[in-house]
């Protein structure tokens, strides 16, 4: 009833300027996708809804604009709907790409994009620079190298905007600082990537940096997908490290039935499992200097740390730990009163909000949710260390008792008496 | 509204309109860009005429006059342009063009009708009007294009079948219409009767012998003829009243009783039945 | 906002009753499909309606659900959803089907089903029985049989609910003269099966008879499909009778591009031609008494009348006839801005709201509308026979003047003093 | 209502939370059935619980009392069942279970809190409550099934962030609440502000010093503790005003500004957020 609600002239309102951004999506082009692959966004999110799951239709299709919009500004060789992340003040919506190779961003672009962080937590803004306090002796370990794009935690880069429409902006790459220190902490995101991440053990970073450690958490441990969709390539060599794998030609889709069973044998993950150390690549934290260009390809085995390994690639979910005391995963079928047609949902109680449906050879992964990693018990941020002691207490030194003032005048007394 | 498209499509859903997500998406962009870019006061889609070639998507614009709205259209429900605003005269010549729209906005038609009796008084049209006709032998043919055949069967459409439900609106003492904010819907009774339905056009009936002129001012439908022009139907149940009519058909109004939820969506071929009175059983 | 409208207790309103009917379609079943082929009308509306066609995603739901039950209730081999056709009271859901074969019903159940109108237009009720009227001494030629369960306009049964979760109608078979009378009448269906048709030509039938002829007409006009998705049987005789086909195995989904042409060769015909006779397969309408079981294959070649033809079946669609001056069919992708996963639209001028949607290798007809052919010229209902002449003028019969009253007087006067 | 599912559920799709067609289609059926078949004034979904091997879809009816609502479930959005009302003492042991609900309504949760001190006043409770308690040691443990622990978190979620925009209902002199006719919706600038929004629960601080008792007299959300337990976003613009609970996340209020739709959805999993005050930047 447009003609019920006719009082006031508006004026040039917050959504007038967000439907000016939208229009830029229905702006019509030439297709020319060639080897691009863009996921169809609005697809999956409608085998999503038919689930009860996911977005509204116009969000989906507006997503799948602005994801074909980002595919044709940036040089990509594939881009997909990762998820929706909702902030206190606004939300991300996220695209997983990876770049043509060669295309990738130069080390300086990326340190552009990047706060300062790669100290040791002076990420936390106004804080310093009150008065010149005494120097601490503490001296950090030398930070564990970042994987590199295209590889392990970077393997994907992530681009988010506010709503379909706003600008992408690329978020940085991951070190594992981040993502240990981002396990440690439990934090809403406000939605605005520039803001300070107040929280100890302070973050190295800010919410750009927190925000892509969630997604990097989220992605090794939700990305699943039915067995046998993805085989490791034959012409790679088959040992313990493979990272790589490809769609499987041959694949004949599993039946409802194996991917409904409780066992979890239909489904793998296929992405790295994030190690204790913050990488997918367990790297020997010794202090030599690391070549940067080599340090992934090189098994330079100093044995003065012990090798942490995770579950291979393409594993499947049945060896994954219990979420407090409960099974990882949750299965069912998206519709009861249709089965035939319907998809199997595969949904982590771990990360609540992350899906995946599969349907004929069709699977797709989403997260929609806060960012926040499920657990049952109350989060007790860590305690703040102990604080160091003055000085040394010895023969040199030793505290004592000031003098009450009846002593003082008793010394000064017999000073004087003296 | 724009912001009660979904609500609004969800009524007519049942009279076989939909759109899609994607015409959907785009509206709730392309509207308020439009209703912003001229400062109007609120705008809805009016409905889609079905051409051969392609569909048109008509949009009106409100200002501070409810019955006198700005009028677009658009393919894509994206990129809008503007109906000019045309003649009575143009009107009723557009009023006798048989068969569909191409889909062409330039497309010309022709009209040729018997011109007016010498002693009737001179029409007075603008230049820009007259150079429209062309009298021969007593005819008069007037040349007009797709789009001004698509204004003028949008005022046809309003003027002919656009509805609203009764106590919905008053009429100022300055003689503006407005909202009527007390209005709370139909009960669920009145929104079986077509009696409780008005034409939301000046009203034709100027001699109108109401009680409350601030509330009975609109031509009831009851008045129409033939007097089964419409066709009235509950769905689901009595949770929404679905009006469609008979002479436009494709012109589909909806009301939620005891609600403020009513609106009309028309989706058709843009051609008006003038079989009616043979069609009714 | 539920709570902003409670004011008044409900009485039991209709709608009520409409939803406790539509509960009955929420029932959960053990699924048993074997053969049966029951199309997802839900799946067919989503691409219907992501084009801007079709119905509410939850009355297509509905209506999948109770297509499914019609196929439980019934012994069918198929089902589809036909359509929706509007009446001015009520609308009719429309399922088409195919009974397996041996269970058709008998000839009994049929009549029973279908109202008296095998005689020539005494199906308009209220109209006789006023006085005794001189007889007419007309006798109408003899009516062409009916095409049976299977064959021709009768290929296909259909079932006809006023909303999703109303008990389903099997509609009577067509007849020819239906078929005939229907072309001549441009008139709105009610929704009520039982309602009398009043029109000129007078209808032989009520209601069910006429939705069933429009039916009939729509389908022979629009039910079309991507060319070579059927193929006619290798093991058939291959003339020019040919009235079945089944779906190639091999069909290669037609490129987009080629079911875009407007030469519309990449579309095809699938129901048989109504020839003007009424029937899709021509009869000889000899007066000789036919048997009902023999008429289909045997070519009696009478040869009183000149037998009809159509365009076979599986004909392109660019030898449709022109709609009033305009091309009968309109093309176009269901999406612009999304056009790789667009599905190709077609719709008929002719009985507009009939449309068709083919995507990789499914498609899918559906009717929505009031059931009205399209005409752009005014209709006028065919002219009532001239009245029959009183008597023959003759010899014996001839035609005066009334003598005026000054002539009965002369005459009268004469008389006397004659 | 059930007339507004859509509207309402259009409202909250952004905030992840959408139903499928089939659900809808469900629930379209079920619940104006449930309504009549008990004479309920209206009836409302409100909202999903997602357990671990299904999903418990709640409906609250109404009666008079818009504060009293029945409450009922269902796993399939068709079959309805009753939840039982249960006493105080078990929602406050409801409360401390933590973890998930697993998806069968007979699993039994035992909670053991410390006995009330010695002196304190004797609960009186009800023998079918007291029968769920035992004490042992000075500890009280007590056994509840997972349908009473579901009854007892919608009554937690609605005491705890149940929200109304501002003037939305009124309370009559009788202390029954209804909703306000006049109520047009809050302006856009309202619609940004925390303050604008209300308890919608029987008023904690009874003490109120309101100028207006009519219509001050729910908690304002401002006194919730932490302050920031809301996050309040306008999408679409300004078209929209979505205001979500941090405290149960999962809880999504909805308002468009200048209408009367305005609602809530719960979707989540059912457990509180205990650690809201070491989450917040």
């Amino acid at each position: 009833d447009a003609t019920a609600s006719l009082t006031d002239v508006p004026e040039a309102s917050t959504h007038v300027r967000l439907a000016t951004d939208e229009v830029v999506l229905f702006a019509r082009e030439e297709e020319d996708e060639d080897s691009l692959v863009v996921e169809n966004a609005a697809e999956s999110l409608d085998q999503f809804r038919a689930a009860g799951l996911g977005l509204g239709q116009e969000e989906s299709f507006r997503i799948l604009l602005a994801i074909k919009n980002l595919a044709k500004a940036k040089p990509l060789r594939s881009v997909r709907f990762w998820g929706k992340i909702l902030g206190l003040e606004g939300n991300y919506i996220v695209a997983e790409a990876e770049y043509r190779e060669g295309d990738e961003p130069q080390e300086e672009e990326e340190a552009e994009a990047e706060p300062e962080m790669e100290g040791d937590g002076d990420g936390e803004e106004g804080v310093t620079n009150e008065a010149p306090l005494p120097k601490s002796s503490y001296k950090a370990a030398p930070p564990i190298p970042r994987e590199n794009v295209g590889a392990g935690a970077n393997k994907k880069v992530y681009f988010v905007c506010a709503y379909p429409g706003a600008e992408w902006i690329a978020l940085p790459l991951v070190t594992p600082e981040q993502i240990i220190c981002a396990r440690g902490i439990r934090q809403f995101l406000t939605g605005r990537l520039d803001a300070a991440v107040t929280s100890f053990p302070p973050f190295p970073g800010n919410e750009a940096n927190l925000l892509r450690a969630q997604i990097a958490r989220i992605t090794a441990s939700t990305t699943v997908s039915p067995q046998g969709y993805y085989t490791f390539d034959e012409d790679d060599d088959g040992d313990e490290g493979r990272d790589s794998f490809v769609v499987d030609e041959e694949y004949e889709p599993r039946s409802k039935a194996e991917l409904l069973d409780p066992a979890l044998t239909g489904w793998v993950h296929h992405s790295l499992f994030l190690l204790p150390q913050g990488r997918c690549k367990w790297i020997n934290p010794s202090p030599k200097e690391y070549n940067d260009e080599e340090d992934e390809d090189e098994d330079e085995e100093d044995e003065q740390a012990e090798a942490e390994t995770g579950p291979p690639l393409l594993q499947p979910l049945q060896n994954d730990e219990d979420v407090d005391g409960n099974m990882a995963w949750s299965l069912r079928l998206s519709s009861q009163l249709n089965p035939t047609s319907a998809s199997v949902i595969i949904s982590s109680n771990r990360w609540p909000g992350a899906h995946t449906y599969a349907q004929g050879a069709k699977f797709a992964n989403v997260y929609i949710g806060w960012g926040i990693k499920y657990s049952s018990t109350t989060y007790s941020p860590e305690l703040p260390p102990m604080p160091a002691e003055e000085y040394p207490v010895g023969v040199d030194i030793s505290e004592e008792t000031d003098p009450t003032r009846a002593e003082e005048e008793a010394f000064a007394a017999a000073q004087t008496t003296a | 509204d724009a912001r009660m498209l979904t609500t609004g499509l969800d009524c007519v859903a049942g009279s076989g309109i939909v759109l899609s997500a994607e015409q959907r998406a785009a509206l709730q962009s392309s509207l308020p860009t439009l209703q912003a870019s001229q400062r109007f006061r609120a705008i809805k889609l009016w409905g889609r005429i079905v051409a051969l070639s392609t569909e048109y998507f008509i949009a009106q614009a409100y200002g501070s006059d409810l019955l006198d709205p700005t009028v677009f259209y658009s393919s894509d429900c994206s990129v809008w342009a503007q109906l000019p605003r045309v003649h009575p005269v143009i009107v009723e010549a557009a009023s006798k063009i048989a068969g569909r729209f191409q889909g062409d906005p330039a497309h010309e038609y022709s009209v040729t009708q018997p011109a007016p009796a010498a002693d009737a008084p001179p029409l007075n049209l603008p230049d820009e009007v007259a150079a429209l006709r062309k009298t021969v032998d007593n005819m008069v043919t007037t040349t007009l294009t797709e789009e001004m055949r698509l204004a003028a069967t949008v005022s046809l459409v309003d003027f002919e079948v656009a509805v609203v439900p009764y106590r919905a609106f008053r009429r100022n003492p300055d003689g503006t219409i407005q909202a009527c904010k007390s209005f709370e819907g139909l009960t669920p009774l009145e929104a079986t009767k077509l009696s409780s339905f008005y034409h939301f056009r000046r009203p034709t009936n100027s001699a109108s012998e109401s009680k409350n002129p601030a509330i009975d001012f609109l031509d009831p439908i009851t008045n129409d003829l033939p007097k089964t022009s419409w066709s009235l139907q509950a769905e689901r149940g009595s949770e929404l009243s679905v009006l469609r009519s008979l002479l436009w058909p494709g012109y589909v109004f909806y009301h939620v009783p005891e609600s403020r939820i009513f609106g009309s969506f028309y989706s058709g071929l843009g051609t008006r039945n003038n079989d009616l009175v043979f069609m009714l059983p």
